[in-house]
């Protein structure tokens, strides 16, 4: 039985890539189970410089999801190569750096240091709704988050995947904008913005007001947003947004995305990239389909 | 370490009054690996995100929690009954640390922050002295326990049991009748400043046990970040992997 | 205690509406209890000829919610003024007429046909996901937004409540074209766009394929766009999406709505509303609130 | 007539086989309305949706029900218990129209469309024929109860089990022995299309009972579209009122 995918050149053993800002640098699921498990790693949104993210509280629960507004804190590129990265030599699964920047040249920046470092793949995330600067503002107009990917691109020859904002209007113009800047790949979708207020304070329960929902809620909207934009574009596509259980994967891939990755269910239970891929192998046994492969993008609209 | 999650049987179940009950939960090779002041994250059916409670006693096959009913959440906790399972994950978070058996500690709880001491006052014995706050006495918990251990000194908002006031009072109280080693608190926030103040002014180490939102446990989501100040410089740390214990001049009341 | 609020001129003896196509033209849940219960009652959304809608299936479950593809099956404005209106006449609740139209003057029909009737408010529906002309079009552009409810203002002088798509990149743009085009009132949000693939036969479930996703899933959604429009226009805001139980009414009034609409919770439970507002009266009373009013917009962001 | 709802006690509970259950379900008010053919739409915690489940049998204070597991939510309903409670919103649709008792009727049924047509065989008795079919015999369900109460016959798909073949097949053969005035018939499109087009050769009237899926239940969300011709034209009728019971002449099946 083959799981095995290819995005933009980069050999997948499986589909199932843990999200960024949901793994950590990929030490603490390691605890439960070896990494080797994953098809790869999607590692914390890096910049530039040490970012302490925003303040507390940063999460908030909501029906079937959550919401976060963590704010990109992470302890900048150079303490990545030098403290983190190497901690993730030798060990066997695709490692993807997930890169965001305030400006055009902070992003063509990060391309640029990934460039010269172990890193299988980059992660262009243009969708961050959690920083003032920067973060959505790209991913959510077409020239802005084509500039970002040109910039990156000259900077690059890393397998470059573009991580798109759900809040926005028209979600195949920019991966089309993102696909013509030259994008290997492109991965959605990031959070949805939302709000929670505590009743009995009157106060947002989030110390930054509004955060980004992810979860099963967001699920029907992501599997929209990956048909959508799988059916448009050529490269790649990588589908995540409240995926939870085997099913949801095989609808992803079904609606066209060659992988897929999972943040927040990883919070309810820590194995979920493991029944996952048991229940996807039992799957495939039962229905005798002897290559992932064969069911990408295979459905079939009315 | 690794971390251990699982479906556990809830073995034994108290109600202590309105809204506070503790659980007593088999999951052996969880509770031999943890130590005072940690917590596990408990999954409730129906909730996106797991609640973090602490534990408030081991032993080689049994971890005790006891909580209170504050949100949705609890309340379903609540309802489970003995022969159901609790979905924990743990032990997690640092713990508290560890003296020498002789060292004289005082350990300061207020509330839901009494539990957690429990196992260190049997760690101390009589070298602890117990200040716990309630708001009154209908809201008393453990009491006898604790008193079972240590010197035990109870004090209530209304007057109602013990002394007439908060922990600080009660600490102010117990400082006047000699030295101490360090103090472990957990509490509501305006207690562990009060409790961080008096500390500073007598200049004992202090250790803190704070609470914040949480969704992994484990130090993966970064949410559960909590004001620190390392090297006179000002970060956020995370409350469940740096903490949830810290030292009272290093974290921002 | 006082629940009565004043919305474009109209008063609504409680702020609870129940959210158009999720009651038919007000008889269903009359059959649980009386109308008379309710604050308002926004019927099914309206076109100038009778439309059949789309072919079925047109639900699909959702981790907290629900897809539909209905398409605007109504009996359009004739039948619905002769056979569905009268069946309202002298019924003690605020009626509302939900509209819609594939062209800018098929919206100015509407209005026109409905300033002539009985009717206490137009909603105008320019965000229906469902339909291929018009609809979410007119919801996703500022300008065409503008132009339908230009339209619409010029032929009626009754209370004009637009109701907003969160299908789009920037909802506050929106809503003040809307406003200064001359609307009386805004009301959000419909809903959301999502997609459900049955894994057995790699078919949408959704004959229409895509469909709008409602239900409690949404809520924080829902939540951040009216507390981002309150805070941007001087119109009052009906807040809808995902609303379930009265905590949800609060924080939607709290976030600055001045009453709420109620959906797809009535699928779950039809005595959702009536149980709200039993919740709403025992929480003022416990918090000593005497007048609904002072609560709305009362959230203190960070 | 007005709508019910609420939580019923589940009184007893049948196992048939591997995946068919039935409930008898205390509700004397929904009970007393409920005619033969109208269904119940049921919650089950956990699910956005209600689960139309047609009414098999009732009496002044019980309905029961017979379903299938076919996904997630049927799966979760199985595993409730006597003693434990079902929320209930009916009864809903137009049911069976009803004929004079001595009407001679003729019910076809395929696998878990057969439970509904049990009322109707209490009803017409002896006048009615059953025409019951299953796909194995593993899967036969009610035929006893059937027997009890009319002239019943059973097919099976791989001919475990009576007559080997569809029901259509024991259509035209009963058909054969003599008239009908009217076809009930309930089961998977296929069999309905088959029984609506032998009906319509043989000039006896069809009714039948469809399937589509629901929200409200109710007639206020028009999800439920179901494809009609009435008056010459095409339109969308809706199950849950307009049906489930349609006159063959008049869906598009
Ligand atoms: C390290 C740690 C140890 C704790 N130990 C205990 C204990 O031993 N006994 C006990 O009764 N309580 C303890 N708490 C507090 C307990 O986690 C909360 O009371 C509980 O999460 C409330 O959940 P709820 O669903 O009832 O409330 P809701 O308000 O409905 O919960 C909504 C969300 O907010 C979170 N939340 C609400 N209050 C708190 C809080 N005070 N701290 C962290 N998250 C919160 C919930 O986890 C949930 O994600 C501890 C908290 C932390 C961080
Ligand atoms: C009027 C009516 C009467 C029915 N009577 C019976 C009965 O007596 N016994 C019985 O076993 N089944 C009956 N069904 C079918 C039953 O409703 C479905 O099998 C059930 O809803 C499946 O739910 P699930 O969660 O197991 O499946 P899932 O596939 O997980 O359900 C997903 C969604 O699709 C809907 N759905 C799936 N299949 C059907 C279907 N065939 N019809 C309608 N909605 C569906 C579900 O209600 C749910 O909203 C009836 C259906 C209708 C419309
Ligand atoms: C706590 C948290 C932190 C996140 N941080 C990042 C990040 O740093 N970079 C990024 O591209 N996405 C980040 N995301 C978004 C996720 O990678 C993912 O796109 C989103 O959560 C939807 O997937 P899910 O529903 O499976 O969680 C974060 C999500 C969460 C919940
Ligand atoms: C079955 C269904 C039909 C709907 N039809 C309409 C409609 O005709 N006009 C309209 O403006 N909104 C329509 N809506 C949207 C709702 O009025 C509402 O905006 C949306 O469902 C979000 O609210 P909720 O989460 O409470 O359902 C429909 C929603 C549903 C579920
Ligand atoms: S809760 Fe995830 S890092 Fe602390
Ligand atoms: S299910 Fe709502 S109209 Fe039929």
């Amino acid at each position: 039985m083959n799981l095995e995918v290819k995005i933009a050149g980069v050999t997948f053993k499986n589909p199932i890539i843990l999200a960024s800002g949901c793994c950590g640098f990929g030490q603490e699921y390691d605890k439960f189970y070896p990494m080797e498990a994953l098809g790869g790693l999607s590692l914390k949104g890096l910049t530039p410089n040490e970012r302490q993210g925003n303040p507390p509280p940063r999460v908030a629960e909501t029906p079937s999801g959550m919401l976060n507004s963590v704010g990109l804190q992470n302890p900048g590129i150079d303490a990545f190569l030098e403290r983190e990265l190497p901690n993730l030599a030798g060990r066997d699964t695709v490692k993807i750096a997930n890169a965001a920047g305030a400006t055009v040249e902070e992003y063509a920046y990060m391309a640029q240091r990934l460039d010269a470092s172990p890193i299988d793949m980059i992660e262009a995330n243009i969708s961050c709704p959690n920083v003032k600067q920067g973060g959505a503002a790209f991913g959510t107009d077409c020239s802005m988050a084509a500039q970002v990917v040109t910039a990156m691109r000259k900077n690059t020859t890393k397998p470059l995947m573009v991580k798109l904002s759900p809040n926005v209007t028209d979600i195949v113009s920019i991966a089309k904008s993102v696909e013509d800047a030259g994008a290997d790949a492109i991965s959605l979708i990031n959070t949805l913005l939302g709000m929670r207020i505590d009743i009995s304070t009157r106060r947002p329960v989030l110390h930054q007001n509004v955060g980004g929902l992810s979860g099963p809620a967001v699920f029907p909207i992501a599997l929209r947003m990956v048909w959508q934009v799988a059916g448009a574009v050529k490269i790649p596509v990588v589908g995540l947004g409240g995926i939870a259980k085997w099913q949801d994967v095989i609808e992803m891939m079904i609606a066209g995305a060659k992988a897929v990755q999972i943040g927040a269910a990883l919070f309810g239970d820590p194995f979920t990239p493991v029944k996952i891929l048991e229940g996807i192998q039992q799957w495939m046994e039962q229905k005798g389909i002897s290559d992932i492969n064969d069911i990408i993008g295979s459905v079939q609209p009315y | 370490m690794a971390y251990l999650q699982g479906s556990f049987p809830i073995i034994q179940k108290q109600q202590f009054n309105s809204d506070t009950y503790s659980f007593y939960i088999r999951c052996p090779e969880m509770a031999a690996q943890t130590v005072p002041g940690q917590f596990v994250n408990l999954k409730i059916p129906g909730f996106s995100l797991r609640r973090p409670i602490s534990v408030c006693q081991r032993d080689d096959e049994v971890l005790r929690l006891v909580f209170q009913i504050r949100g949705e959440g609890t309340k379903e906790l609540a309802a489970l009954e003995p022969g159901m399972k609790a979905d924990l994950l743990g032990p997690l978070g640092n713990g508290f640390p560890q003296l020498p058996p002789k060292a004289k500690v005082i350990l300061a709880g207020g509330g839901i922050g009494v539990p957690p001491l429990l196992a260190l006052a049997q760690v101390y014995g009589r070298n602890a002295t117990a200040l716990l706050g309630f708001r009154n006495k209908e809201s008393l918990i453990l009491e006898g326990e604790f008193a079972a251990e240590c010197d035990t000194r109870v004090a209530t908002d209304d007057g109602s049991f013990g002394y007439h006031g908060f922990v600080t009072g009660l600490l102010e109280r117990r400082l006047s009748e000699g030295p101490a080693d360090m103090i472990f608190a957990c509490g509501p926030l305006a207690m562990l400043k009060g409790i961080a103040d008096i500390a500073e002014k007598n200049q004992i180490p202090c250790k803190v046990s704070v609470e914040e939102r949480m969704a992994c446990g484990i130090g993966a989501c970064l949410v559960c970040a909590c004001r620190t100040v390392r090297d006179g410089k000002e970060i956020y740390s995370h409350v469940c992997t740096d903490g949830p214990v810290f030292d009272s001049r290093e974290v921002v009341l």
